[in-house]
Order: C-alpha cells, then structure tokens, then sequence
C-alpha cells in the first residue's frame, strides 16, 4: 500500500465524487486540484470552469486567486462573471454542474456560513463573505464541501447562512423555491459525509483510516447517523501518481 | 456625457472631477487582478472621504480604500485577496471594529445589479440566495433607506414567478440595479477617444462601466484608435461610456495585469503584514501612499528589479516560476 | 447534453437527430448575414415540418422555412433580407393568407427572451414596448396558450416597478424566456468538442445557443481545439452548451459570412423573383433543394465564378465592389 | 444656387436635426447617409451606431443591411443586440442617443406602423414588423422619422402601433411608463414638421422650396397647423459637396 499524505487522501475523496461529463466549478485550492484529478484519472469529458469566466484553462502553474492570470491562459473561452453564473442557473447546464466549495460552519442540512462568526451586524470574526458560493449552492445538480472536522465548524446553528443546503429538510429547497440540486457530500480531515436521501440529514460514509467514528462524532456540533459508513479506500497508486505528477508536481497546494 | 475626441487627461486630474467625497463609487478588478490601483492610491492621496463603494470580489483596492479611511458604507460579495489574504486584513478589522456598514451580496447578484444598471433597468431577477441570509439581513436599515434617496428602499425582494409555471422558477429573487456616480477601471489598452479593449478574463468591468454616470479608465497602453479599430471584436467599452482616459504604466500594481505584468508576491505579503498591526499600517500608508508624489514614484521605490520579475511571459501572460511564496 | 469530446457529425445527422417535425427551433444569424443556410436547406430537404420558429430579425433563412412549409408558428421581430427583400416575400404572403401564425416582438425583447432562457430565469425585464400593439396585441391566443405547455401563459406582462421609483422606471414589460428545442447557428470556426469562434458581429447567436435544450452550430472551418485556445477572449460558445459540429464551408451561403464570403446579390434577388410568384416558387423548390442532395451540390450548381465574386477580401472581409444592384 | 436632388434635399435635412455630441442610430439607406453627412458636416463629435451592435463603423461602402459585413469593418466595437438596445435602454446614454426611421403609418403623435395595415390576424398587407424601431421610439432622447408623404401614410388611426410616439398626448409616455424622450421631427419628401412642446401634436415646420402647405395638408390624413412653416433652406454648395463626395460618392442611396 503506498504512502500518502491526508491532504492527498482528502483530494482523491473528492476526485472520486466527480463523474465523467459533469462540468465542474472550482475555486483555487484544494478543489481546483481535486477537479485536475478527477479529469485524469475517471472522468476525461468532464470540463472545469471558474466563476471569472474561464473555462478548461490549462493551469501549467497553480493559481492563487480565481482571478490569477494563470487561470486566462490556454482556456477553451475566456468569458465574464454573467456567463460564468448564468451557466450554472442554465436550466439544461446547471444540474451538470459540480461545485466544489469550501466554508467556515456547516450545519446537518449542508448549509454554509462563510459570512461571519456571531452577530451580522457586530461580527466577532469576519469573513470574505460569499463570493460565487451563494450563487453556485443556489443553482448547481450537486455540491461537495471541504471542511476542518472540528466542533466549532459542524454547528447546531449557523451564525449567518450564506450558501443553501437542503435548508431546514426534505422540501427546504423547494418551498424556497429554489432549483433540485443540493449538498452531494461534504469532506473533511477525518471523514466522508453524505446527505441521506429521504431526510437531507447528513451521515457518515466514510471514515479515513485510523479514525474511528466516535472521533468523528466527538468533533461535531451535533449527531449524524454513522450505521452505513465505511472506512474510505486509501489513494491507489496510480492516483497519487496522476496526482502527483500531472495535478500539483510542484505541490504548491499539497504541500 | 463627454463627447470630447480627446478625453486624455492625467490621474490626479481626473480623481479630483470625478471622485468626490460621499459619492458613489466602484472599482473593477476581481480579487488580485486589474485592480485599478494607481486610482485607488490617489483617491486616497487627495483624502476623499465618506464613499460609498461596490464591488463584487474585489481584494486589494477595496482593502486599502477601507484601510485609509476613505469608505463608510460598502456594498460587496467577497473580500478576498486570493491566498495572500482569504479574507482581506483591513476590511476585517473595520467590519469587526463596526466603523463601516456593510451590505453582503453573491458575486452573481452583483454582477446582475450591475448589468441592471448598464441595461437601464431597476432590477433584475435571480435564482441566487433564496433562503438564506443574504435576503433575510440587511446591512442598511430600511431607515436609513428610506432616508437615502441613492440607495433602494429594499435590499432585495422576492417574488412569485408571474409567469406562473414557466421556466421552472416558482420564485424569484429581484436585485436592484446599481447606478454609480463613477466607476474606475484598469484596462490594458485605450484610446483617447474613451475606447477600451480587456484582455483575459474582464470580470464585471464591462457592467460596471456602463451602469457609472462617469467612467475613468486607466490603461497600460493609450494607442491610436486605429490600432483598435482594426480588430474591434476584442474592444468591449464604447467611447460613449467614458469620460476620462489615463495613461498609467503598471496602474494595476501591485495587483496583475495579464499580458503585462503579475501580481506582486512581494508586495501583497509585506502588505498583508502592514495591514495586520495598526501602528504598522499608518507607516504603510505614510510611507507607500501619502509620502509619494504619484504611482510613478511607487514604481520607483519598488524598483525596477521587482518589476522585472513579475514582467509577464509573452506565451502565458504571466511571470512564468515567480516565487510566489 | 452531449459530453463527447468529438461532436462532429454530418449535416444530415445532425438535423435528423435534433430536429423534428413540430419541434421549438431557432436559428441564428440576422437579415442576410450567416442564416445557418445549409442547415435550413437540409431541413426543408428532410420535409420537417409544424415548425415553431423563433427569430429576432432572420430574413433569409425563416423565410426559405416558411416557404417550403415547414414553419406552423413564428415568433419574430423582423422578417426582412435587407434591400433584397425589405419585407422577406414567402413570410408576408403566408402571414396574409394566414397560412402561419406570427407573434410580433420587438429585436430587443426577442434578444431578451434567448437572453432569460439562457441565464436560467423566466422572463427579463425592459421599457420597450410599452403603449404599444406589441403588448396589446397576441398572436397567440390565451386559449391556444393554455392549452400548450410548451408556450408561456401570457405573451407579454407589464408591471409595477417592486423597487418604487428606484431606476425612474415606473412600469416594465416583462419578456418570457425561451427555452427552444434546438438552436442552430453558423460560425465561422469551431472545433471537434464544440467551443465556438464567430467573428464581426455575432447577434444574439450565443444567447440563442445557450437557451436551448441542444445546438447545432455549422461551421467555415473546423479546427484542432489548440487553435480556438491559443485565443480564448475570441471565442463565445463553451463546448458544453453543444450537441453537434458540422462542418460545411459556405454553409451560410447565399448570405454573408465576414471574413468568408459576400451575400450573393445574384441569389438573393432571382430567389425573391422566384418567391413573388407561387408556381416559380415551386421551381424553385425542386430546382434548388429538393432536387439537389446537400449545400455542395447548390455550390457546384451556383458555380465556382459566382462564389469567387463573393470571396471576401482579407483587408475588409467582405467582397470589395462587389455588383449588388 | 446649387442644383440638387429630393433625397439630396431629404437627407440634408435630416443631418441638420443632428447636433454634435449625439449618438446616432440610424439602419441603412438615407438614416445612413444623413447620419454620415451630420458627422461631416457640423456633428463632428456624433457616433453612429447600429442595431447589430456595430459601433463608429468606417463604412468604405455603402452597407444593404444592418448585418451587412460592411457595417463590421474598422469599426470602434464590435458588440451585440444585447449591447446595443441596452446602450438606448441606459440611463445616461440613451438621452444622447437620437434615432432615425422610417415606416409605413404616422399619426399625429409620431406614433408608427411598421407591422400591418389592415387586421392585425388577416393583415391585407404585412411588413417586416418592429425590428429594433419600437426599441429606439421607446428608449431614446429624439427621434427623426422618414415617410412618403401620402394621405394612407399619415392617418387618423394607426392600424398597430409599432413604436410609440407621444401616444395620445402630453401625458401618453408618463402614463405609459415610458422614458421621456420622444419624436422630434418628420422629414418626408414635401416637408418637415416638428412636434408642439406642450400638445405634442405634429406641425409644419419647413416647407421644401416649391411646395405650398396646402399641398402637404392635401396628402395626408389629418390636419396639422402650418403656421409655423417656414421654407427649408436648400442644401449649401458646401453640404452637397460633403455629402457626394464624403457619404455616397457611388450614389447607391441617393440614386
């Protein structure tokens, strides 16, 4: 079995969530890594696009920013934020689009603060604010979210609701009035999740090895079902190769 | 209006006609590209107060307009100046310090308020944010809306589709449009005449552009409109749109300009390090900002060395291996 | 959505598999300028009918469709070829026999319209129109609406403005989106995986392309994908909003293709001879499509000397002294 | 006095209604021309714009169409419809913008007929419809409109208003919901005529050099007061040479 790193295994979880022919929103990071993988390895139709507008940019350096200069370069179009955006809310796009996002809290429903920490209007801690989040959780067939497995992020309650989940449930989204899409899983330091199928309550899939589900519950804010989960299969070699080799060489993102 | 065929003028000279204290602002540039910088540091040069700003994901111009103290209200989707600062430093501080009222928005939607304004239309419709926070917490007041004749009375407002079924849509969120008194974007090449032409991603210039009572437009290269006219596909901003032209070499330092030049590792990082500390950051503004007569003796503090590393490759457009650590 | 990373396929394929007897189409182009031709002759070829055809203003093109009697419904702005035909002949006597129904909309709301169905939301707002028979007037009846699901309720709605005097637009007309069948447009380059380059002026073929359900874009050129990506600011359509690339040179022909070819004056004015007269139509008909197997077939017919009349100059990209009388 | 042609006359008098700074939309045939000859003449700092998103084109020849390649050469933005009502539609352009048309009905108002005369579902003739005419008449600042001064052209009731004048008087555009612009002036092959500031009702305002007012009332179906009129200066030698030499050296609209 080969040797890997949890940031590694955090990204081929992620990869293996990606389908041949989705069309996949990411940010900088993590997920544009993740995304790079997922092209390599199972799913070569899919196509990555930023919310600036690029789409199947090369990236034969890492950007920083979805801004980055990097991202312009040898793309299939260089577009706008309205295309980008409007893409998503496309009625025969959207439901093929992935989007990976990344948050400060979550709760059970997969809703993100990404906002502020405490009172709107007198914040104990800012944040950047949504950005595309609220945009793309809006509109996309499914979303996957990074998190730190930690107390302080899986939360009862969040502080502001950027991004829409399910909401408060199974027809949260509907009576909202918002599109079918919603939180496909979410991935952590220590675990998969995915969101169950009649409730929209998330559960355990997956635990990384060494982690046992107790570890995982005794970092959350409340209690997910953890029956169904499996410990997760570690990277395959050939998947840290592509990964290592073809997605992040200089590990500028894995480090 | 200008109708001048001739509406080149220089950078101090057109922040003092068209940014005045209290009035409404937005910058172009998207997080740590084509910030229209060299405007930014002379609005904060002629200590222009009391703006109210907009921008969507807008990172280092927005960071140093707050950290000067030139904004007291903002409307904005995202804060962030990619990783050299995920969210930025001073717009934290004053946020979390309560000193400027903040209204959150998605990128979408102020794409959309924007593209609304440039349309000449009150609002546009979404599908964004339904459910969430961003529709039920407004950063202003509906007192202080209904004091203020320049800002809508709603934040946003959802309704029915009245179309009924039609288009799968049951509701609908409606932004209002955003009608700035001026706009300043970064552009790689202009021409006297107020035509522009972006290269790469434009982001939302082109809408913030044309929703602005007046537009200053700073540029990399001022060329002749011919050079422009013969390949008018790539031009995005009718000379009709815009009232002042500025030739500013590096006007988007030390954020990037693609074709031209990357963002500044350098100077982001020490930035971010300026920002962190209160103290610190009055040397930073002393000592980059107040202290220099113009952006060109910016440039010249920082040294041409630096400049020389962050020069873009021809092929990619970019500084090609910087140490961006 | 087709994800092939190689969506070429022929003509013939590609409107026997996207386009079907009383399906929701539009075609892309304007008055005698890159009408997706080839396409509409494989069409009227494969005697496709109970058309319901969306245009803003498409001369040549909706009128060849009408004429062959594939068209039951038409929803458009303008149906003019220009000075060939300022009124397109087989549109107006259709419409006076009343042999279609035509609902009238103004180019802008037609453009809004593509526009909403592209962005995912059921109408778009604007001030055109108002006061006027384009909202008082129905081509289609609230019945006829009712009855069909794949028609909006209600042509046009005027409303309120939510925001008050926000925008000093007191009243808009809201324009329904369209979310068509199938859109086919004519660009002049495009590649295997279905990104699109048209240059000049593009209409609203891109809004065109992304509301509908699958698109068909014929091509001047077919080239490698690194060729559209050396120039990604010049290219419009993403290979995910495409279902099939055809490539047939000429395949706007008799109208104009910048930096191809010319509209073909000679063409265009025996076609609106042969289109004043119902028995000549019928010639027509059999002369230049029925009887004729594909777009080259009419090339080799029309002859290389008239195509080399029409060859556009590479300065200008249109046929410089050209005899249009 | 310098010999010169109707639509040399026509056009002429169209450019002078131009004032300098205006953007000019105007579609192809005599609107051109008089656009081109305003620009020459004394509107110097004038854009000429068309429908199809073309901006400040060179014109090298004579376009047949709005889509015409001739419009897309050397031009200052190449843009699209959507780029191009929106600019009428904006705020602070389109007051500056003035329109030039033309149509098959008028009615004292300036409202116009482009779409059918007869019943509108059995229409005993039918044109081409709005195009972008009901656009421009809606959004922008002035509009000069070109017609044949016959009596079935200039009628009591429109058969469908395509484009809104000043609909049924002073306060037709406020209750409509429109913007405040409106038709400035009519300029046909017998006269000009303006609208009265505070009736907004059509009235003479030139008369061309031999044609009495009692000609024009004879050809059109209303009254209008023509005790305004004057008699239209003909062209100058200077306007006639711009406009051969610089607009239509090739005669192809001016015949």
């Amino acid at each position: 079995m080969p040797d890997y790193t949890l940031k590694e295994l955090m990204t081929i979880a992620a990869a293996r969530e990606i389908r041949d022919g989705d069309i996949v929103f990411c940010g900088t990071g993590i997920s544009m890594v993740a995304a790079m993988a997922a092209k390599n390895i199972s799913a070569p139709n899919s196509v990555i696009f930023f919310e600036t507008g690029a789409i199947d940019s090369l990236l034969e350096e890492v950007p920083l920013a979805v801004s980055d200069s990097r991202v312009m370069f040898w793309t299939s179009v260089n577009g706008n934020l309205a295309d980008a955006f409007a893409a998503m809310q496309n009625r025969v796009t959207g439901p093929h689009v992935v989007g990976i996002m990344g948050a400060a809290q979550i709760d059970k429903y997969g809703n993100l603060n990404s906002t502020a920490i405490g009172d709107y209007f007198k914040p104990k801690v800012r944040f950047s604010g949504s950005g595309g989040a609220c945009d793309v959780a809006s509109f996309v067939g499914r979303t996957i979210t990074f998190m730190q497995h930690e107390k302080r992020k899986f939360v009862q309650k969040l502080d502001y609701i950027t991004s829409p989940g399910w909401l408060d449930g199974p027809d949260g989204r509907k009576k909202a009035g918002l599109p079918a899409g919603g939180p496909a899983s979410v991935i952590t330091n220590m675990a998969t999740m995915g969101f169950d199928e009649t409730t929209k309550e998330m559960y355990l899939t997956g635990f990384f090895p060494g982690i046992t589900p107790q570890k995982i519950l005794d970092n959350m804010g409340f209690e997910i079902d953890v029956s169904r989960a499996k410990e997760v299969e570690p990277p395959t070699e050939y998947e840290l190769q592509i990964l290592r080799e073809k997605c992040d060489p200089q590990r500028l993102i894995l480090g | 209006m200008n109708i001048s065929k001739d509406k080149s003028i220089r950078l101090k000279e057109a922040v003092g006609k068209y940014v005045a204290d209290g009035c409404h602002m937005s910058i172009g540039g998207f997080t740590a590209s084509r910030n229209p910088m060299a405007a930014v540091y002379e609005i904060i040069r002629q200590r222009i107060d009391n703006l109210h700003l907009y921008a969507h994901s807008n990172g280092q111009g927005v960071d140093e307009l707050i950290g000067a103290g030139c904004v007291s209200r903002l409307e904005i989707a995202y804060a962030g100046t990619g990783r050299f600062a995920p969210t930025c430093v001073r717009f934290k501080k004053a946020v979390q310090k309560g000193e400027i009222a903040v209204e959150d928005y998605s990128n979408y939607q102020m794409t959309l308020r924007f593209l609304a304004g440039a349309m000449g239309v009150p609002f546009l419709p979404t599908r964004s944010s339904l459910g969430t926070d961003i529709i039920a917490k407004w950063g202003f007041s509906s007192e202080m809306r209904a004091a203020d004749p320049r800002i809508p009375d709603q934040k946003l407002m959802v309704m029915d589709n009245p179309f009924g079924s039609w288009g799968d849509a049951p509701k609908l969120v409606l932004v209002p449009a955003i009608n700035c008194d001026v706009t300043i974007i970064h552009a790689q090449k202009a021409d006297r005449e107020g035509t522009v032409r972006m290269e790469g991603l434009i982001f939302s210039d082109v809408e913030q552009a044309k929703s602005a009572k007046h537009v200053i437009v700073t540029c990399e290269e001022l060329v002749e409109p011919d050079i422009l006219k013969a390949n008018p596909d790539q031009n995005q901003i009718p000379s009709f749109c815009v009232d002042a032209v500025v030739h500013v070499p590096h006007g988007a330092y030390p954020t990037a300009c693609y074709r031209y030049y990357d963002y500044d590792p350098n100077y982001l990082n020490e930035y971010r390090r300026y920002a962190e500390d209160d103290r610190l950051y009055k040397t930073y503004l002393e000592d980059f900002i107040y202290g220099l007569k113009d952006h060109k003796a910016l440039l010249d503090k920082v040294g041409r060395g630096r400049l020389e590393k962050i020069r873009a490759d021809k092929r990619t457009g970019y500084a090609v291996g910087l140490d961006r650590r």
